[in-house]
């Protein structure tokens, strides 16, 4: 079964998927979730191993030969990539049983799950896989079932936001799928590898120029890149908690994937930083898009919209490590795709237990949490010293790495703004902690409980990843470098 | 134009037309797929969203001029983009060059399937395959999530009656018309399922066939009368099979000792294995894709109802 | 506070006598410098009682530009916390333009 | 053996743990314990490095021992011990723990063998301590905290950018000698220079420490600036611009500190006085010289604990903190009177008096290294410093005009707290060979030879002499209520009034521009659109989907352009 790995990891969540429509009961259709994210987890831990033992392990789908079936294809950074989503789906699903029957009609719970598995399974398939259409095909499968997911949000506004996402979210695939068949076009492949060796030939032909400009656009679309981010924050804040915490932690972490596996795996280095001045472009987007949505972030109200910009924000320092392109750099994009993904999944599910105890997350009702829920309030204080970027804290070992590699390139400027923008992200957690530990609890909600433990387990196995992976760096570090110079490795 | 029902007549008439050049352009598969869907279940299902909406476009609107200014621009420079193309049929394109005639000339031998499109589809790039229609899946389990309404027993039964006395009066003529036409629309939808292996066809268009087919019925016989005839939950569980169909076979062909949906081992022999791999799997889309266009459909019209 | 014991210092010839003793002392510290030789590490050491004039001069000019800084620096008590409460007893003020600058679309 | 590997902050952290759930004498000896064992502990180990683990490619060290570090690592010991005593009867259980805390943050940082870990330290002693000051519950404290912690955090913000440019020039983050090159070199040292309150960056100190609970700023006086001389002394010993920015501090404070009505105020500027002179030292940088300024830290630390100590037993009894309305409580109060000239004299540097062993060699080593006007700064900070602290002190406090009050000792814990630090100011003055052969270097100097003796006696007593002079002559200003402008007043006053009045003019032009903005383009928009008066999509956002959408096809119209164009 071991050489079937890379196909099993993305066919148990996706056959599982309408398995799990026949549980009627939520109780049977959650645990066989979990059974089924968890031992898709399994499957990556050891596909990881494998890959960092042995190198890349390829897998021809229905026996034929790239480039004429399709191949998945798992090297060091897809196995990176299908860790982090595959653990954080495992850990938030734990809390979803708690979580879920507080928002969601109970008729509608195993259809949630359904898409959960549905979802999980699409992402999966964008990382694993070797094919160019084949990302396009996973990818509308996560985004068709994140729609709904985000549409089934108690808030009326969900809705809303689901439609502003799904219209964005449909014109960064199209825009993806334009630029995959500009690119079959000019090539008549759709393999990857392939297509990044007979790019070259074609490589100043304009048509490839816009192959270049619409899959760059939409990725960008869908990495939620300032200033194309806006379908995101409303599309967090009014998701089902567990749903935030997921999509949150992993889809725009796959959407980075795919930027970096499209320029630097197909596209080539040399290609994707000469036609166009993407390394300035996306250092000023990177940093505008850290201040400008740090700053929102601060005069939030919503406390998980807060968290939304500054999940934005976030993401611009993903854009700035990527922007370096240095093995150093990279490796620092990479390494903070894993931290940001433990520090969100931590923050939104605990911001999932006050929504369950409180059923609001704004700001005002935070007041005096500290005491009420001293562990929830504990584990976002934690959260957010990781995502300022406090020493002993994932935030701050990807952070270093960030700042290093622009001072190692001579960019020191922007090594400063970095550390800027991590004080803007003092003030927005100061905001939260001040309303949680210096105020009284509003009259008539004086009688406030700690979380359950059904959050509070899988929000504190978060939390003591970020500690962990904070102080123990070898596991992160040692894959995000061996991927980052592997990318470097294989298109000098 | 501000009347919705123009805009999905015209919709109807542009799936149409480009059906039709799809076939001037020999791809008679792909016109098959945009004649069944394009043309007909989604005008199907947008006249079914237009009733839940109104006829008519919200007068508000803005002016778009900048939107337009910067359409043209950018329209412009693809158009600029795209000049140094390869020429449309032009036979040394690379498209025709590298990947296509290895499917051209072997997958005869490979698959023993005369219609290359249905080989590439189902075998070649099966897994592509199985992903559309996971996709088609997904698309149904969102549509039941967020719009199935629980029905209060007891109004059914009026509600179809009245229904029932109203449809009686008026579409006299058309009752009988569909009530005729309905087995040879489920005939052919059959037809074109397991047809599809050798001329156009395949489960796409047979499962929009099918689902078109029950559609009609329920829009003539109303809402009610086809719930009798078509019961939900088994519709449901329809879809999901369809697509564990398809997986089973990817399994199966694993625990035989192939790859992920390597038919060859399926049977004795390759070509054979092939065969019966591709038509469990056609078996398998047109089963999902029916059942999920039922379910829209029913879902959509089920939000009308609603008192 | 009749009752209370007479202290040491509430008797003014007591305050006089310890006075007398320290210029006595300070007179003796004087005679000291001409009787002990010091080692001399500065040139300005040399000067007879250069520490007690340095000390005694020392001090005057302190407190003569500390009072001096007074006119200069001296403000109320509540000189701070006037303007402070000022800025948070107008919290509405700035409200206004934050929810302005940095409000969205779906709080409003 | 495994036990040398505790470093000293540890069973501090874990004693602050046990003290957060115990309560009444139970804590009350687990806190007395700790100390005691950990100094104990402290005593045994050898110099040497027992705790190392690498991050990333850097080789940390949490725990490192020499003579350096041990010297403080022994005074913090003692000043924790006697700041517990001292606060023994305190019930907020959060002031003890934060003591805790604070006093343990101080032992890592010091015991740090790299900038990492001295960072994080550096942090945890501004988290800890501000909770000293926010003790005291008032409004006033609560924002004089907050200065606190922000101007602290900036300091170890400022250090791990140091760091992080050092790391990139060195390639190691090693803390030993860092020296003033490189834009790292100067990070740290101004980083440094915070929390050390060089002139300019001194505010916090005077602000803060007053604001604090009576018990929260003997802790406060113990750590934070001594953290930072020995971090001085460790990274840029012989730093030249060291002695003027000391020799400055040993000045200016003082004409504050004559003029302050807030006696706690005034030890707070006459500490940023003595901590001048350990720069001097530092900044001097000969083997006495560092050794005055570690043995001037070593007994500053205890001879103005014992200040504010009794300056906190007055506050603690009487409520009251302005020599204005205090006065002749000797009558009431003796044991503190004593305790207080006791305290006074040595930080006066009377001979047989603790400073006066540490003082002179920061004096001599100015002098035999021809700095000499500095010399005679540090003489005319030495007489202001008896002038301010050595007499003004007890005697607004405890003699002065009668300010009616009679209250009686404090508890017995903070007198036996007092009485601790009184016998070792003593007990160092008389006996300093004891102290001197725990410093860093071996230079046999001696204290008391006759002239060293004559010359101190005599500059203080004509000190004394122009203190009795002023007053009988009425010349002496007298203590009033008020508020002395400082550094502060930039933050506190100018940069806000200049902020408001900006912002408000700026959103008024903001306002104007935007009004005009918008009804030209409505105008213009309209005149487009001919008949439909609505805003544009572009400028409001309530349409995101419609404008997003531009954005896209703006930004692939960019691309493309830019592709074709590049």
């Amino acid at each position: 079964m071991l050489t079937h790995l890379p196909a099993l990891a993305v066919i148990i969540p996706l056959l599982s998927a309408p398995l799990c429509l026949f549980l009627r009961r939520p109780l049977l259709a959650w645990l066989f979730t979990v059974i089924a994210s968890g031992l898709t987890m399994l499957v990556s831990i050891t596909l990881l191993q494998q890959v960092m033992a042995s190198g890349t392990i390829v897998y021809e789908m229905g026996g034929w030969r790239p480039p004429w079936g399709i191949e998945y294809r798992v090297d060091r950074l897809n196995a990176y990539l299908l860790l982090i989503v595959t653990s954080i789906s495992t850990v938030v699903l734990l809390a979803a049983n708690t979580s879920i029957e507080k928002e969601i009609p109970r008729h509608r719970l195993t259809l949630f799950y359904v898409l959960y598995l549905l979802s999980l399974a699409g992402l999966l398939g964008v990382v694993t896989t070797g094919d160019a259409f084949n990302v396009f095909v996973f990818l509308e499968i996560s985004s068709l079932a994140a729609y709904s997911l985000i549409a089934l949000g108690e808030d009326r506004r969900a809705l809303w936001a689901a439609y502003q996402y799904l219209i964005m979210g449909t014109i960064g695939a199209t825009f993806i799928l334009i630029g995959i068949g500009l690119l079959y076009q000019m090539t008549g492949t759709l393999n990857m590898d392939d297509l990044s060796r007979r790019l070259p030939e074609v490589s100043q032909t304009r048509t490839v120029f816009a192959a270049f400009a619409f899959i760059i656009v939409g990725v960008c679309l869908k990495v939620a890149l300032f200033p194309l981010h806006r379908w995101l924050p409303n599309a967090y804040a009014y998701a089902p908690s567990i749903v935030t915490a997921f999509l949150a932690a992993t889809s725009t972490k796959v959407a980075v994937y795919l930027l970096i596996r499209f320029t630097f795996s197909i596209f080539g280095i040399s290609f994707s930083f000469t036609t166009v001045p993407l390394q300035t472009i996306f250092v000023i987007l990177g940093l505008t898009g850290i201040f400008a949505a740090s700053t929102t972030a601060i005069f939030q109200k919503n406390v998980k919209h807060l968290f939304a910009y500054s999940s934005v924000a976030q993401i611009g320092y993903m854009i700035v490590g990527y922007s370096i392109s240095t093995t150093m750099g990279l490796m620092a994009t990479l390494l903070h795709l894993f931290n940001h993904a433990l520090m969100k999944g931590a923050l939104f599910l605990a911001l999932g237990a006050v929504m369950y105890r409180i059923g609001s997350v704004r700001l005002e009702q935070f007041q005096g949490l500290g005491r009420q829920m001293p562990f929830t309030m504990a584990a976002i204080v934690a959260g957010g010293l990781s995502l300022i970027g406090v020493p002993l804290t994932v935030g701050f070992v990807s952070k270093w790495y960030l700042v290093l590699a622009a001072l190692e390139n001579g960019w020191w400027p922007v090594a400063v703004l970095i550390l800027l923008g991590s004080l803007l992200a003092i003030v927005y957690v100061w905001r939260i902690v001040e309303t949680a530990y210096f105020n009284e609890p509003p009259a008539g909600r004086e009688s406030i409980e700690e979380a359950p433990l059904g959050f509070l387990v899988p929000v504190w196995m978060l939390v003591s990843a970020n500690i962990y992976f904070g102080m123990d760096t070898r596991l992160s570090v040692q894959v995000a470098e061996a991927a980052s110079q592997a990318l470097f490795g294989v298109s000098p | 134009m501000r009347d919705l029902f123009a805009v999905i007549m015209m919709t109807g008439i542009f799936g149409l037309l480009s059906a039709s050049f799809f076939v001037a352009m020999d791809a008679v598969d792909v016109a098959f797929t945009e004649a069944s869907v394009g043309a007909g279940i989604a005008t199907l299902l947008m006249l079914t969203a237009v009733t839940l909406t109104g006829r008519s476009e919200d007068s508000e609107r803005h002016k778009p001029m900048w939107a337009l200014v910067v359409v043209f621009t950018t329209g412009g420079l693809l158009i600029y983009g795209t000049l140094d193309m390869p020429y449309f049929g032009f036979a040394e394109a690379p498209v025709h060059q590298h990947v296509a005639p290895r499917y051209i000339y072997d997958s005869m031998q490979e698959t023993g399937l005369p219609n290359i499109v249905t080989s590439v589809l189902a075998s070649y790039r099966g897994f592509d395959t199985l992903g559309e229609v996971v996709v088609i899946f997904t698309a149904g389990m969102g549509v039941l999530a967020l719009l199935r309404v629980e029905r209060r027993p007891g109004i059914d039964q009026i509600m179809a009656d009245s229904i029932f006395y109203l449809m009686h009066e008026r579409h006299l003529i058309l009752r009988i018309v569909t009530k005729m036409l309905l087995p040879f629309i489920l005939l052919f939808a059959l037809y074109v399922q397991f047809h599809g292996d050798f001329g156009p066809g395949g489960g796409f268009q047979a499962g929009v066939i099918f689902a078109a087919g029950i559609i009609l019925y329920a829009m003539v016989f109303g809402l009610n009368t086809a719930r009798y005839v078509v019961n939900r939950t088994f519709v449901r569980s329809l879809s999901a099979i369809g697509v564990l169909l398809y997986g089973g076979v990817g399994v199966v062909s694993m625990l035989l000792g192939g790859n992920f949906l390597d038919y060859d081992v399926l049977a004795d022999s390759p070509v054979a294995g092939q065969h019966l791999g591709i038509l469990l799997i056609e078996l398998g889309v047109g089963l999902t894709v029916a059942a999920v266009m039922v379910i829209i459909f029913f879902n959509f019209c089920g939000r009308r109802d609603l008192p | 506070m009749d009752n209370e014991k007479k202290h040491f210092f509430d008797d003014p010839n007591n305050v006089k006598r310890v006075l007398r003793g320290f210029y006595a002392c300070c007179v003796v510290l004087v005679v000291l410098d001409f009787v002990i030789h010091r080692h001399i590490y500065h040139s300005w050491e040399n000067l007879w009682v250069f520490y007690p004039i340095f000390g005694f001069i020392a001090c005057v000019v302190l407190v003569e530009v500390a009072k001096l800084m007074r006119t200069v620096l001296m403000r109320p008590e509540d000189y701070y916390d006037e303007f402070e409460s000022d800025i948070s007893d107008r919290p509405d003020a700035n409200q206004g333009h934050r929810a302005k600058s940095g409000g969205h679309d779906v709080d409003t | 053996m495994w036990i040398l590997e505790i470093p000293p902050f540890l069973p501090f952290f874990i004693a602050a743990l046990l003290a957060a759930v115990t309560r009444g004498t139970l804590r009350g000896v687990i806190m007395l314990a700790l100390p005691v064992a950990s100094a104990i502990h402290l005593w045994t180990v050898p110099e040497g490095v027992h705790l190392q683990m690498a991050l990333f490619d850097y080789q940390l060290t949490p725990y490192r021992v020499d003579k350096l570090s041990l010297m403080f690592g022994y005074v913090f010991h003692i000043a924790a011990f006697f700041g517990i005593v001292y606060s023994l009867h305190v019930r907020d259980t959060v002031q003890q723990v934060a003591a805790l805390m604070y006093a343990g943050s101080g032992l890592g940082a010091v015991f740090s063998g790299d900038l990492l870990s001295l960072f994080v330290f550096w942090e945890l002693l501004a988290f800890t301590s501000v909770f000293l000051i926010w003790a005291r519950k008032s409004s006033r404290s609560y924002q004089a905290g907050m200065r606190y912690l922000i101007i602290q955090v900036l300091s170890g913000v400022i250090l791990l950018i140091g760091a992080l440019f050092y790391a990139a020039e060195h390639g190691s983050l090693e803390f030993g000698f860092i020296g003033l090159e490189g834009i790292a070199g100067w990070l740290i040292f101004i980083a440094f220079g915070i929390k050390c309150a060089f002139p300019f960056m001194h505010n916090w100190l005077t602000d803060a420490y007053p604001e604090s609970t009576a018990t929260g700023t003997v802790f406060l006086s113990a750590f934070t600036t001594k953290v930072a001389v020995y971090s001085l002394a460790r990274g840029y010993p012989g730093t030249e611009l060291l002695v003027y920015i000391g020799a400055a501090m040993t000045c200016f404070p003082i004409f504050y500190a004559v003029i302050e009505n807030d006696l706690r105020r005034v030890l707070a500027y006459s500490l940023i006085n003595q901590v001048g002179f350990m720069v001097v030292g530092v900044g001097i940088g000969t083997a006495l010289a560092i050794n005055g300024a570690v043995s001037h830290a070593f007994n500053d630390v205890i001879f103005k604990g014992l200040l504010f100590m009794t300056m906190g037993a007055v506050l603690h009894m009487t409520g009251r903190m302005n020599g204005s309305d205090l006065g002749v409580l000797y009558k009431t109060m003796p044991k503190s009177t004593v305790l207080c000239i006791v305290g006074a004299a040595s930080i006066s540097a009377f001979p047989l008096f603790s400073g006066f062993v540490s003082k002179s060699m920061v004096m001599s080593a100015a002098l035999e290294n021809d700095y000499h006007l500095i010399w005679l700064m540090l003489l005319f900070a030495s007489a202001g410093v008896f002038h301010h602290a050595g007499i003004k002190i007890p005697y607004f406090a405890f003699f002065a005009h009668d300010s009616g009050l009679r209250v009686s000792d404090p508890p017995n814990n903070m007198l036996l707290a007092m009485l601790i630090a009184a016998v070792l100011c003593i007990g160092i003055g008389v006996y300093p060979a004891a102290m001197y052969s725990l410093l860093p270097y071996d230079t046999g100097y001696n204290p008391y030879d006759a002239t060293h003796v004559l010359a101190q006696t005599q500059l203080l007593f004509f000190s004394a002499l122009a203190f009795v002079w002023l007053n009988l002559r009425g010349l002496y200003p007298p203590e009033l209520h008020s508020t002395n402008l400082d550094v502060e007043w930039f933050y506190r006053r100018l940069f806000p009034v200049a902020i408001q009045s900006l912002f408000a003019a700026i959103w008024k032009l903001d306002g104007a521009l935007r009004r005009a903005v918008v009804t030209r383009l409505q105008k213009y928009l309209d005149y487009l659109s001919g008949i439909y008066h609505v805003p544009s999509g572009l400028l409001t956002s309530s349409r995101p989907a419609g404008s997003m959408a531009m954005w896209v096809a703006i930004f692939l119209a960019g691309y493309l352009f830019l592709s074709f164009v590049y």
